[in-house]
């Protein structure tokens, strides 16, 4: 009833459920083994900022297209590649599918 | 329990008249029409669970228009539904279903809601007449019916200039692709004098002619689903038009890709198989064209989706790597065609279908409801919406895992398959699709981190949860998604293991029209 | 040679229509391509039911002789109706554009990119 | 579009109906002779259209209203589709031709071969001729009239 067989390996997702409970049990074990003077309201909660002042919590979140910096600038080349191919052109659309028929074309019938 | 014979038509009318009823009954009243709409598809998705029971239990199903028994030379138009055809109706059913209801609060303040109503049945019925005809002419007109609903549905916000933009180019490629499919309808009617899919597969030589047919569909069908790098109109069309309808443009690009399969693996099934180029097969040619296409999709859509600002537009590059996982597990079935592990290639690609329809489907949904409560599409302008849009939340978590393939849900028990099975056809494959899933993930990631994390930003203080009817649509998505991740052996072996054999055994769809045949 | 005369006009036609299509910026002039494409396919079907000497296939005081095959002709009528929906969505959306835009030429008309 | 000269005008009072005579004779005999539905309302629409351009959209939106079309070719089009439904009901299959062979209207069985024509053939196919043709006139017209109207308002509204 849950076990697909792929052949060469199986999956259950029952199996995966229960993992998944026993890490949770496991993780609030683990929880309650922490240190309990924690206090609401006072300095302990503030973020430290290498000393300088926490900003207003508006400006504290970082904006989509900052997300993931490192990756889309250590693959600035390919990024460029790409963005040039996405013209949004109707007429680069039509292009690219000649160029695939062209290509599929001479695959098939040679 | 017997069902009438013409059930398959009557899939196909009833939209078609609900279609045309419906600018009447908008003249009486609003409320009447949207219930009638709904009505119109609750029928006509039990009619499709009904015929998929019928056909499931007792094989395949013929319906010829206009006469009951078939005369030869065949000229008479039939739908022929095997499991293939009833799965993808089944998906279009479900999909169409859930954003009529998703309309209801969604569309509600928007005018000529008539027109709006009256386009989405007749998409639907055109969804459902290619995926159930037996004829290439038919298939042609139910492309187009396609399309050009399609179009207009893209182009619905026509005081937006990106929606209509996103229509016209929406519309170039679909007309030049629907007349290439044309001119190859053309070229097998010239040489063989048949229109059948089932009498042409039963008589194809695979001639040079042939060869050329086969890659003008392939080509213009590849296209209309959305493979790189003819996927340009994809994100689009999908980030301008309204949230519904780019759900329901799920159901149509798939109803594409059950096109490459009807002509790959039915039409020209017989003649790929006995007819070998030099020393390898021409199916492992055609596989691995589909593979290397599949692959650049799936890298192509992930790394571009990363950096788009555009919710929805963002999703829609995540749809482009979703098909690409199809294609690359129809392809695997295709280039290793008789072994075990293809098999499983093409169930897993087939079930990814079903998969795909539903994850992107919930995420456009959420998408909606976010422009919906907060009219904002960048998603540099959101955060903190968890905190008020708790439901949309869950279900939007629900999406992500499920389109990033991540366990327990659905979207994982597909990849699964499509992982192990192209492992043994080439490991490099299934590293670049695990690594790919993984970027999925992570831009999903981004996209909850942004748009429902953080501070609680001061203009979005008087957001409200959204309407019962939009929570109700995505409930039954997220519901399905979840019911499938827990049962994938259900699924697999009663909707996509016959649906793969349907494909597969080419011999049965052709001698249930001619008689005699292979 | 004098019977395939009609096969080379369809394949130039067709290609007129990718070259519209492809190289031309100007809108209209790709719905005109579009039209090209469309017109040359239907020539490709009414040409392939010609058969030498033969006649409309219609039965009222017809001379008597051979007919030309019907069947092509009602596919190229069907997809003649479906070319006039496409030619005039395609047209209003054009003029749409024009509103938002002002300008039909291709290469302003992207907005949605990257 | 605005008013053209009166010369036009008087002309297209004239070519007005016989236009709209052809168009309905090529959509009453489709199932004679070449032509039909489509065919047909196509020539009666360019003779609307025709109408359109002599006396200015904004003349004739005010005769026709666009929703009474809208109206109209919902009705062309059920009619098609419930003719092809009763196919279903009177007869054996959906799009069967019920009519052929009855005492009612349309019914009479031709002789095979070369002769003259009899109006009172083929079942339901002069029917659903007619339907297409009432869906194509207010299809066609209103896309035509729409567009004319529409960049009409753009040019009103560009001053």
């Amino acid at each position: 009833m849950f076990t697909i067989e792929t052949g060469s390996g199986f999956w259950n997702p029952i199996v995966w459920i229960i993992a998944i409970i026993i890490a949770y049990l496991l993780i609030y074990i683990i929880r309650g083994f922490g240190k309990t003077h924690y206090k609401k309201g006072t300095e302990q909660v503030k973020s430290f900022l290498s000393g300088n002042p926490e900003y207003e919590k508006e400006k504290m979140q970082v904006k989509a297209s900052n997300l993931y910096w490192g990756f889309t600038t250590s693959l600035k080349g390919l990024y460029a590649i790409l963005k040039k191919m996405h013209t949004g052109n109707a007429t680069d659309y039509v292009l690219w599918f000649v160029v695939i028929l062209a290509i599929f074309l001479l695959i098939e019938v040679i | 329990m017997n069902i009438p014979e013409y059930t398959p038509a009557l899939i196909v009318a009833i939209p078609l008249i609900g279609a045309f009823l419906t600018p009447l009954i908008s003249r009486v009243h609003d409320k009447l029409r949207n219930i009638f709409v709904i009505l119109v598809l609750v029928i006509n998705a039990s009619l499709v669970f009904l015929l998929a029971y019928d056909i499931l239990k007792n094989g395949i199903q013929t319906y010829i228009f206009g006469a009951r028994n078939l005369s030869y030379p065949i000229v008479r138009i039939l739908f022929e539904v095997d499991a293939m055809s009833i799965f993808m109706a089944i998906i279009s059913s479900i999909i169409v279903l859930v954003a009529v209801l998703y309309s209801w609060s969604f569309m509600k303040n928007n005018t000529g809601l008539d027109k709006y109503y009256t386009l989405i049945l007749l998409l639907t019925a055109g969804i459902l007449g290619m995926v159930m005809t037996g004829d290439m002419f038919n298939f042609f007109v139910f492309l187009e019916i396609t399309s050009i609903a399609s179009c207009a549905l893209i182009a619905f916000w026509t005081s937006q200039a990106e929606s209509v933009e996103a229509g016209f180019k929406y519309i170039v490629i679909s007309a030049m692709g629907a007349l290439f499919v044309l001119f190859a309808v053309a070229i097998l009617y010239g040489q063989y004098d048949a229109l059948n899919i089932a009498q042409l597969a039963d008589v194809m030589q695979y001639t040079f002619l042939d060869k050329i047919a086969l890659v003008l569909l392939i080509v213009a069908l590849a296209m209309k689903a959305g493979l790189v790098p003819m996927h340009m109109w994809l994100p689009d069309s999908y980030g301008s038009a309204p949230s519904t309808i780019s759900l329901v443009l799920v159901g149509a690009t798939l109803a594409s890709l059950y096109g490459v399969l009807r002509v790959v693996f039915t039409l020209y099934g017989n003649a790929l198989s006995t007819i070998a180029n030099f020393d390898v097969a021409v199916n492992v040619f055609i596989g691995w064209f589909i593979i290397a296409l599949a692959i650049l999709s799936i890298i192509v859509g992930v790394i571009m989706a990363l950096i788009q600002t555009d919710f929805k537009r963002l999703i829609a590059f995540g749809a482009v790597a979703e098909i690409g996982y199809m294609f690359l597990g129809i392809g695997a079935g295709l280039a290793a065609a008789g072994t075990a592990y293809g098999n499983v290639a093409l169930q897993g690609g087939i079930f990814h279908i079903f998969n795909d329809a539903l994850d992107v489907g919930l995420l456009f949904l959420v998408a909606g409801a976010i422009y919906y409560a907060t009219k904002e599409r960048s998603l540099n302008s959101m955060g903190g919406l968890a905190r008020n849009m708790k439901f949309t939340t869950v279900f939007f978590i629900i999406g992500l895992l499920a389109v990033a393939g991540m366990p327990p849900m659905n979207g994982f028990a597909s990849k699964l398959l499509i992982y192990e099975s192209t492992f043994q056809l080439n490991p490099i494959l299934a590293i670049v699709a695990i690594l790919c899933s993984i970027l999925l993930l992570a831009m999903f990631v981004k996209v909850f981190y942004s748009a429902f994390m953080g501070p609680e930003l001061p203009k979005f203080k008087k957001v409200k949860e959204v309407p019962k009817s939009m929570l109700f649509a995505m409930g039954i998505l997220a519901t399905i998604i979840v019911i499938f991740g827990l049962f994938p052996e259900i699924i697999l072996n009663n909707i996509v293991q016959p649906a793969a054999d349907a494909l597969l055994g080419y011999s049965e769809y052709i001698s249930q029209v001619v008689a005699g045949g292979i | 040679m004098i019977y395939n005369i009609p096969y080379i006009a369809v394949v130039g036609l067709i290609l007129l229509g990718m070259y519209a299509l492809v190289f031309k910026r100007n809108l209209i002039k790709m719905v005109i391509g579009i039209t090209l494409i469309e017109s040359g396919v239907n020539m490709f079907l009414i040409t392939l039911g010609y058969r030498k000497e033969s006649i409309a296939p219609i039965y009222t005081s017809s001379p008597g002789g051979i007919m030309s095959l019907p069947v092509p002709q009602a596919l190229t009528l069907t997809s003649i109706v479906i070319g006039v929906a496409v030619t005039a969505l395609m047209l209003s959306l054009v003029i749409h554009i024009y509103r938002h835009y002002g300008s039909l030429d291709a290469k302003n008309v992207r907005r949605l990119k990257e | 579009m605005t008013e053209m000269s009166k010369i036009v005008r008087t002309i297209t009072n004239i070519a007005f109906p016989l236009s709209m005579i052809f168009g309905f004779y090529v959509i009453a005999h489709g199932h004679l002779t070449p032509g039909g539905g489509f065919q047909g309302g196509a020539v009666v629409a360019s003779a609307c259209a025709m109408v359109l351009v002599a006396f200015g959209s904004k003349w004739t939106i005010g005769k026709i209203k666009e929703k009474r079309l809208s109206v109209l070719e919902s009705l062309g089009a059920i009619g098609f589709i419930g003719l092809a439904l009763l196919g279903l009901v009177f007869g054996i299959a959906f799009f069967h031709n019920f009519l052929v062979g009855s005492d009612y209207l349309f019914g009479i069985i031709p002789a095979t071969g070369s002769g003259l024509a009899d109006i009172n053939t083929a079942g339901v196919l002069p029917l659903m001729n007619f339907a297409v043709g009432i869906k194509v006139i207010a299809g066609l017209f209103v896309i035509v009239l729409v567009m004319a109207y529409a960049a009409t308002s753009y040019k009103e509204d560009k001053k």
